[in-house]
Parts: C-alpha cells; structure tokens; sequence
C-alpha cells in the first residue's frame, strides 16, 4: 500500500521526500533486496551502500558482533567502486520510485571528489551523502569527520563539482559535533545527516579474542539512540540546514522523537535487519502518530523541543 | 520470494539437553525450499538478544505446511528458543540462501553433530530425483544421534560416534564408506570436518559442498558481515551461500 | 562470605586492592547503603559521590530516564561539600574494611585543589578520583576532561597538594580519549579511570518533551560497554599507569573483557540498582574464571588482546 | 534492613483490563512492613525494560507471610508484569521508603485511582491500633474499584466515581466527609488530588501526608535521581520519601 499522506512531505534542498523515512546506508543493500517485503515506493528515500572510488574487499571476517540492544560492525566500506555502480548498479536501481541517494566515501579529497563528479552526472540520483564518518577504515572517512578544518576542506572540494543535494554525514566519535557541523555548513553542504557509528569493540572472554578481526568496529542500534537524538538536538540549535537523524530507530516513536529534536527525515538503519518491513511500518506509524495528536503537518512539530 | 512471517510451534522435541527440534506450522501455504536453506528467527524474552538467528531447515512437510529445524543450545539464543512452547508464535524471514546444487546419479552425505542439520531434508530431495545417497553421520555417541529413522527411511545410514556406542568408533573421516565412488559429496557440520572432507573430495577429484556457518546480521545480503573469502573475492556466506563448492574457498 | 582468593590481588600505586573490583562513584551512594545486600569488606575498594568545595543541591527533578539497555542521569554532583564530607560522613565510613576513594569534582581548578587538600588529610582515604568528566553541569568537570591543556592543567594543581594515590577520571565524549590521557599521565596521575558516562537525551513522544529537566543527561549501563572497553583498550596501549574500567558492568564476564582489554582494576554502577549484590558475586564470578581456565593470577590476562 | 529476594506469585487477578494484583509468597518470615512502604521489582523478559519498577505495598499477610500489590498497566514494564503467572518467581528488593506516619485518633484517608494502592494495608494498621479511620477513594467507575470488602471490614469507606456508578458522582474533593474533623489525613492519587487534599488540610490545620510516585533509578537512596524539592532542599523520594507532610513540600 502506498502512502499518500500529504502531512507526511518533507524537502531537503530541492529533493522532495514524500515522507521523512529513508534508509541508512549500509544497511538496506541497494534497496531491491528489500522488495520482497515492503513497497520501496512508500519511503522517502533509500540511500545506498557507500561507493567508493575503486573496488574495496572490506575488511577480514568476522565483521560484526551483537551487543545489549546493538551491534558492532567493520564492514569496512567493501564495495566494487563508482563505476561498476554507474555502468551495472543504477540500471538496476534507477526506477525505483523514490529518492535514490548514494553514500559516497574515499580516503582522499581526490577519491571524494572523483567519485562525486561521476554521481552527478546520474540523471535519477537527486542526492549523495557524504560520508566523512565512516570508524571502520584504516585511512577511510573518520580522520575527515573528526576534524572540523579536514571536514570543511573534503566538502568544499567536493561542493564544486557537484550541484545537486549534498547530505553531509556526521560522525558522533568527536568532542563537539556543533563545531563540525557549522565548519561543513559554511562550504555549502545542503544537509547533515546523524549519526554514523560510535567507535566500539567487543569481546569473547571464553576465547579471550576480539570478536572483529579489526578489534573496534561502529556500534549502532537502539543502543545509541541517546547519543544520537543529543546530537540532533544540538546541531539544530545551532545550524540552518535541515537535518536528518540516524541512530537506533526501531519503530515510529523513535522516528517522532528525532523530529521533535530537530530532524527533517530519519534513516532506519540496524532495525531493517531484525523486521525488514520496518521502514513501511514507521511510515504508517507517524501517519498515525498526527492523527492521534491532531497534528496538521509533520513540520508542525519539528524542533519544538 | 523471501517472507518475514509468524511460523506457530506445532512441537518442541528434546533430542539430548542441548539439542531439539522445533516443528513449525505455516499458516499458508508453503513456498518452494531447497534443502541447504536457512531462516532467521526472532528470539524473544531476552533482553541480552538482538539480531536474530540463523538455523538451516532440517525438514520439510508440504502436505502439512511444516518444517523442522533441528537446534543446538550454545548460547543465550538458542537458549531461549528451547523454552517455546507449542502454540507460540515465531516470527521467521525465510527461505535464505542458496541450497545445495543437485548433480550426480549417487553423492555421499556427510554430517558432523548438529551441522548435519541441513542434511535431512536433502536426502528427501535427493530421493525425489532418484539419486542414490549414502549419509555418514558423526556424533558423540548414541544419544546425540537425531532422526535416525528418517534417514534410513531415505538414504543408506552409517554412523560414527566418538565412544562407539552406535556404528564404528571415531571421527567420519575414518569410515570406509568414503572409500567408495561418489559424484558429489555433501558435507555439514564443524570446519574442521568440512575441511578435511573436502580434501577427501578433492583427492577423488569430485565436488564437494560444505554448509558454512557465518554470523550474519541480516541473512539476506544487504548488511555485508557474514563474508568468506571465495576465489572471487569476499562473497556473502548469506545470499551466495551458505552452501558453497569447497574448492571456491580461500581457506578450504 | 569474605573473599581471599589471593589470585585477584591488585595494586593501584600505593593502594593494595584485594581484588580488581570497586563500584563507579554516583551509584553506591557512600557505601554503607549496601551493607543490608553485600559485605563490603568482599570489594576491592568503593568510590563515593562526587565531592565538591560547597554544598550543591543538583539539577531540578527529574534527573533520570529508562534507555534501551542503559539509563541517562542528570543529578548533577548533588552532595554537601568537602567539609561535610570530612566531618561527618568520614566518621561513618572510615572504618569500612575497603579501600575508599573519594571522587572529586569542581567547577574550577581552585575548586578542585580545595577538596583535594582538604581529603588529603583524612588518614583512612588512600585516594581520590578526579571526576573531570561529568556531563551534567554548567560548569561542570567536562570542560576540563575534553580539552588536553585543561586536564593536564587540573591534574598538575591538584598532584601538588595531594599526595596519596591520584586516579583521573576520563570522559568518552571526546574525538581523542588517548591524546587526554596522555596529557594526565604526563602530569603525575597514578591511574586513570574510564569511562564516564556517554553525552545523550531522551524524549517523551507523547508529551513532546525532553525527559530530563536539563534536557541533555550521562548514558551509563550495558548500552555504553562497547564505547569503554574500546577507551580502555585504546589508552592501555599508549598508557603505562593503571587503567580502571567502568561501563556497562553487568556480571563477571563483562569485567573479565575490561581486564582482557588491559584494565587493572573496575567499576560497577548502574548495575548496583537492578542488583544490589551485584559486586560481590563478580567478585565470585572472576575467581571461578579463574579457575575454569587455570589462571594463576589476574595479571596473567591483563591486557592479553 | 532491606532484601532482595524472590517472591513466588500465589495469584494474579484481573481487577480491570488495565488493573491487576499480585498476591505473593515469602519463602522465609516477612520482616516487618510498614504501611507506605514499597517494593522494586526486577521485570524479566522485556528487552525494554532496563530498570527495577517501584510498586506500593497493597497488603501484608503476616500469617501467612504474603504481600500484594495493586499495578495498574501504563507501559511496557507494568504490561509485562500483568502477564507473570502463578508459580512463577518475582525478585523483589523490600520493604523501601519510610512509611506513613501513624498519628492521632481518628483520621481521613483520601485515594485516587490505583494511586490508593498503599492505603488498603494503612487501614489494617490503624485498626490495629485502634485509630478510627474513614477512608475516601475515588476513582473512574464501579468497575475500577477495587478491595472494597476488605476496606469495608478495616475502616469507613466512602465512594466518588467520576460517572456516579457508585457512590457520589464527581471528585473525591467535593465528598462531605472532609467536612468532618480528623487529626490527619494520608492521601495518595495523582498529584493534583494530592495538591487540592492538602490544602483542605492546611486550612483544617491538620497534618496530611502524601505519598510521591517520584521516577526511581534505585529506590533505596543511593542514585539521588528521585529527589522532590522540600523547604530543607532536595530531598530523595525513595529513603526521606515516599510519604512526606505536604507542608514540608515546596510545591505544595
Ligand atoms: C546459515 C546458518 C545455519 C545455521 N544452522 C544451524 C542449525 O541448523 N542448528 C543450530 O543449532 N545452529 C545453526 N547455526 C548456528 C546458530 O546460528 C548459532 O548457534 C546461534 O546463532 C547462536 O545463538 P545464541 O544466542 O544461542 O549464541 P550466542 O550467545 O550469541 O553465542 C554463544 C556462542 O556461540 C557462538 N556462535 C554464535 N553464533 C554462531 C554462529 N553463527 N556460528 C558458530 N558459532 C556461533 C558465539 O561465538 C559464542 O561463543 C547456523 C548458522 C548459520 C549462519
Ligand atoms: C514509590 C512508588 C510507588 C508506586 N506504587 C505504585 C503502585 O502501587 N501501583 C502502580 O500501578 N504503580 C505504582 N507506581 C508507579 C509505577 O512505578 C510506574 O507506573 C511504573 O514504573 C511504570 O512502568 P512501565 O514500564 O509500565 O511504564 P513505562 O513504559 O516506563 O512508562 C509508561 C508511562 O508511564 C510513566 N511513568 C513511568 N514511571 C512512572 C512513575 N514512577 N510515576 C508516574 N509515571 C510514570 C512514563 O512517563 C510513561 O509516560 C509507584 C511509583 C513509585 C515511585
Ligand atoms: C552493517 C552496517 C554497515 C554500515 N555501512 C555504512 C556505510 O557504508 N556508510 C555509512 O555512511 N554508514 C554505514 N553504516 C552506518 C549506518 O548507516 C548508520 O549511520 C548507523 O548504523 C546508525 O543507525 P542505526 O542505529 O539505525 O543502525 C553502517 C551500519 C551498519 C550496521
Ligand atoms: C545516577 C548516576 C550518578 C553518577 N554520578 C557520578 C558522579 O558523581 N561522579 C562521577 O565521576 N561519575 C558519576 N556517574 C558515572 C558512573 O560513575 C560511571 O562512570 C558510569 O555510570 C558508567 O558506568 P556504568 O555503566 O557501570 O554505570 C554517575 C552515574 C549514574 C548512573
Ligand atoms: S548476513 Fe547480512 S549480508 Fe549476509
Ligand atoms: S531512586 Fe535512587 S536515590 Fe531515590
């Protein structure tokens, strides 16, 4: 079933989002793995896997470890690179009826940049998000993302080359994500979205073994939640651009909680693991959620705490 | 066409303190599953459990829109699934996975503990197409043996059991009915065996599918966790898995 | 029951604990609140609340709400002051058979100096923890605990005027808690603790406001142990002091992972209010690990990975 | 001196769909409970629920060393609660707080809703010390009144119902028996109730107590996290609390 509920519709720059659910990158595939539960019409948004300039093989098994109400994962950013996504990937994901936008990561302003320009030129994918956040590479986006100088120069570089929506994601691994998100917004970043992963580890004190071949990993889940809605919530009071909230949504209260905070859209990220009609459900339930509280528009109640 | 639906407990077998059988009753009608394929369930009532849990399906009933799995209690999961009940619900993604690649006029099983799992229902499958099938299963001794019957009924049985207590004694590798010729085998269970096995296959120069058991996070292919490096690349054990020619591994 | 497995013996500079547990400051209130549950004499050492120059009443009400797998705090370093402390509250405590640890807070660096000389007098205190970490004041600990030059500042007044064992507490809401560490343990401190609690928010969907009357609150239980056990592993490799971990401490296990990460000693907290026994019967657990592994010492796993 | 032990649940009977009680069993002797006091239970099962959940103490059996508790059903925790089955076991750490202060001759109870919970034991109490008392209760309907036998036979019971199905129709406030004298009056309800009963009593000149269901963290005094703001400052809910005279409360 589709969702047509008008109050639901959300902008981010000039990408129109029938509603404010999306996917989390890393954790939806490139959608159509999806299809076989919900309708991918019905969302916002899907952004998929992050692209990297060339093929990356990820990092070494075991990539991931549960946690209480969490994982770690060290995926690692295994992908087969821009232009197997430009050339094989978008034919397949190109129709999909919603905003198709492509998570873009690199470990150089060039790869960055590279990978950017070959986006835009991509007739049906009206966005990418920037993902200078990423705690599972050696030399990947992290070092970008906890600096606010590095942050402003990778957006600034990339900001010229491409002209359609720039989402810019946040990592919380850091003293003071304000400082970050004003530093990415002063180059013209159209939107930030938060949070990537905190930097975590776990461990198998039977085996006396970290549980990820790289040690620490990012942890996400509801465990986050907390850290992340802080997050939001102080950018918001502090930056212009709309945001976009990610962190341990399982249900649309979760979802509500972020926009009460300040989030234009959200991205359901782990939760599509455990139900993968998650996002759909969220849909509905915000829907439900202002008929309850007789609530006009979902802009009515955006940042009001 | 993978489902994310509510399965309700028809039965909870104890097979020894730390194995059971669950028997799952589908409300509609069952789609096509080939034997090797998994599902993810949805443990609930415990707070320390998030992601949910891979378990291959032992068998399949599509007269009675049933299937099996057979589970080993190693943790907090699987700890908790042995308390359900008959008549509670359990919520499954499924069918996940590849399955085995059916080939051959007459293939060996090879099964080791509770990884022989998956093999039930392919020795039904196997007789369906008319192959001929041997099974070895390996256990600890008589009381960890599960659905004997069964696999008689299919397949010829050999057994080994670490005490002898039930077919020779000691490890499958040393049974002589991997002497014999085969034009594929199937092997289930802890890497080691699969290892050994499978250098068994090679020796023969015949394939040899091993069952692999990665933690996952998903169980259908989009979170990437639950690679193996295969010939190609890392490929995920999930989606292109988990049943995988042992001679595509890096490490087999 | 008494605990003298001479296997858990650890030592902190000076201070001989006869095993690697002690309870987090804020969640044993001033130990004698635990003695109808546990005796107190099984510990390794307990660490009282906060301690500042004068009285403070704390944040408003409500000061707490339920999180997946955790909680949030914002008591806000409530206490009656140091002289209060020393005159009587020591009277109560000084004779608890343990090792007692006064954790010390300020909003200043002269506050910081007062308690820290004025607790240095009382014989039966063998140390303090500095508490440059909390989250929940205006003026609080965290300024000082997430910028290098200021901990190190902090550090440097107080390691003059106290002379028994100094333990820094460390804050995880920091881009780099190793950089900070070692800017402590270049100014004498003889041990460091971590982690403090996480920087996070809740919100009441239904009443579309934030749960607690600062808005902003600490994150502490099982939902933070990823985030300290990797601090904790993260400064024992760049640290040659003693490392305390704290954070999510729920049983025997979850210590063992801390003490495989290279902690030397822990801290329980937040688990104290589900199960007020809990300290001791860790205390049992790792002695039982121990066993089932043949360990001869804790030593022998310290730092393992 | 404060336990933590396991009660085992003797009977859970449904008052309403979203009101219950729990009667259970001390395996040993019940230490001595006063009235006002409270428990916090460890909910099992729901990944939710992190935290103890603090409850009134309804009754107190001595004889037969059983206390119950009245929980009315508002989220996860409380949900979780009203499905636990007799046999099962219930970890509680008890008695918590400090109880009503027993004083005077004749006195008003004054409950609200399952807010009444602790006033079914405190009218035992004073019956025990032969203090007459005249207990008030108000609450929606019929339906949702609960334990009136054993008010009846402890004490004077008077009714408000919001739709008059018994008793008086409206507010407990508007009742004609706080026209009478007493030497105290106990109140427990929600907070506005609390708030209009002790300004009645303040104009009676008269001591009442309240009893705060301020969020709890630990609830035996060691968090600070429950604190209400008293003329002598912050005080904990828990240990100072949960009954204070409403005159030493600021915002009283
Ligand atoms: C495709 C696939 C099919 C499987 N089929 C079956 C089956 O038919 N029957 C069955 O009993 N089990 C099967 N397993 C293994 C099963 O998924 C794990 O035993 C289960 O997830 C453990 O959950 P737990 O909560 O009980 O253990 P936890 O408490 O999570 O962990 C306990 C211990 O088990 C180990 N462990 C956890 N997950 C795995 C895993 N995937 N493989 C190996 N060790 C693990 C942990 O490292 C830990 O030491 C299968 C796994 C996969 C990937
Ligand atoms: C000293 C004391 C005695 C109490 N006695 C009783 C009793 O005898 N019977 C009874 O039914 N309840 C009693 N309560 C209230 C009870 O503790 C809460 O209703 C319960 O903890 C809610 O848990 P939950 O998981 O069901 O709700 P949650 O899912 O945690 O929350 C659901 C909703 O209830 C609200 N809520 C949660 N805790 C409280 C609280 N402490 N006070 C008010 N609202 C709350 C939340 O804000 C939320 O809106 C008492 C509380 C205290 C502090
Ligand atoms: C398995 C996995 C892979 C991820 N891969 C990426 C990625 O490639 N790029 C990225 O920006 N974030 C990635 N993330 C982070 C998520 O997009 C998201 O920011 C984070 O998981 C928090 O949201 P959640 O708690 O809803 O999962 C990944 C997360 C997980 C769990
Ligand atoms: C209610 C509460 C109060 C706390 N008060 C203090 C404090 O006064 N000083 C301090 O250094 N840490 C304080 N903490 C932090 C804990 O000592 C500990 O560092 C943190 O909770 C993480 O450990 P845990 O997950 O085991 O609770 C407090 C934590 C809680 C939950
Ligand atoms: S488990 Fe997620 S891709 Fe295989
Ligand atoms: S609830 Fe912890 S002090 Fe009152």
């Amino acid at each position: 079933m589709k969702n047509t509920d008008k109050r639901l519709e959300v902008r981010i720059k000039d990408m129109v989002l029938r509603n404010p659910v999306m996917t989390a990158s890393g954790t939806f595939g490139y959608g159509y793995d999806f299809e076989d539960f919900i309708n991918l019409d019905s969302l916002g948004g899907i952004v998929v896997k992050a692209t990297t300039g060339g093929n990356r093989e990820g990092n070494p098994y075991p990539r991931m470890a549960e946690t209480n109400s969490g994982m770690l994962n060290a995926v690692g950013l295994q992908n087969k690179g821009v232009d197997y996504f430009c050339e094989t990937i978008y034919n397949k994901i190109k129709d999909i009826n919603t905003n198709k936008i492509v998570n873009v990561s690199g470990s150089s302003i060039e790869e960055y940049v590279e990978v950017a320009e070959k986006l835009n030129k991509l007739e049906n994918i009206p966005g990418i998000e920037l993902n200078i956040s990423c705690p599972n590479v050696k030399q990947g986006g992290m070092a970008f993302g906890t600096d606010p100088k590095m942050a402003a120069e990778v957006v600034k570089a990339v900001r010229k080359v491409y002209n359609k929506t720039l989402i810019v994601k946040l990592s919380p691994n850091v003293t003071s994500i304000v400082e970050i998100a004003k530093a990415v917004e002063g180059e013209g970043a159209d939107s930030l979205s938060m949070i990537n992963t905190l930097l975590g580890m776990a461990v198998d004190a039977e085996k006396r073994k970290p549980l990820l071949s790289t040690i620490t990993g990012g942890l996400s889940g509801p465990a986050v939640k907390p850290v992340a809605l802080r997050c939001v919530w102080q950018v918001a009071k502090q930056c212009k651009i709309p945001i976009i909230g990610i962190g341990g949504i399982m249900d649309a209260t979760d979802a509500i909680e972020f926009i009460l905070v300040g989030a234009t859209a959200i991205e359901v990220g782990t939760a599509n693991f455990i139900n993968p009609a998650i996002t759909e459900e969220i849909v509905h339930g915000i829907s439900e959620y202002l008929d309850r509280h007789n609530i006009k528009n979902i802009s009515d109640i955006r940042g009001i705490i | 066409m993978k489902y994310c639906k509510d399965f309700i407990v028809v039965e909870n077998q104890t097979i020894t303190s730390n194995l059971f059988i669950l028997k799952l009753q589908y409300p509609e009608t069952l789609p096509e599953i080939k034997a090797g394929q998994f599902v993810e369930i949805l443990v609930e009532g415990n707070k320390d459990v998030f992601l949910r849990r891979p378990i291959s399906i032992h068998d399949v009933d599509y007269k009675k829109n049933q299937i099996s799995l057979l589970v080993q209690i190693v943790g907090k999961g699987t700890d908790k699934l042995s308390n359900i009940k008959e008549g509670d619900s359990l919520n499954l993604i499924f069918p996940l996975g590849n399955g085995f690649t059916i080939i051959g006029k007459k293939v060996l099983l090879v099964g080791g503990g509770c990884g022989a799992a998956p093999l039930l229902y392919l020795t039904r499958v196997l007789k369906e197409k008319n192959i001929k099938s041997d099974i070895l299963v390996g256990c600890r001794d008589i009381n960890h043996l599960f659905s004997k019957k069964e696999y008689e009924s299919l397949s010829n049985l050999h057994i080994a059991t670490e005490d002898g207590s039930c077919g020779i004694k000691g490890l499958v590798t040393t049974h002589k009915i991997l002497e014999e010729e085969f034009d594929a085998i199937y092997c289930c269970g802890p890497t080691p065996m699969m290892k050994a096995i499978s250098k068994i296959a090679k020796d023969k120069n015949i394939p040899c599918y091993v069952s692999l058991e990665h933690t996952m996070a998903c169980g259908f292919g989009v979170c990437l966790c639950c690679v193996v490096e295969t010939n190609k690349g890392n490929e995920r054990t999930c989606t292109t898995g988990p049943i995988f020619l042992s001679s595509d591994l890096k490490d087999f």
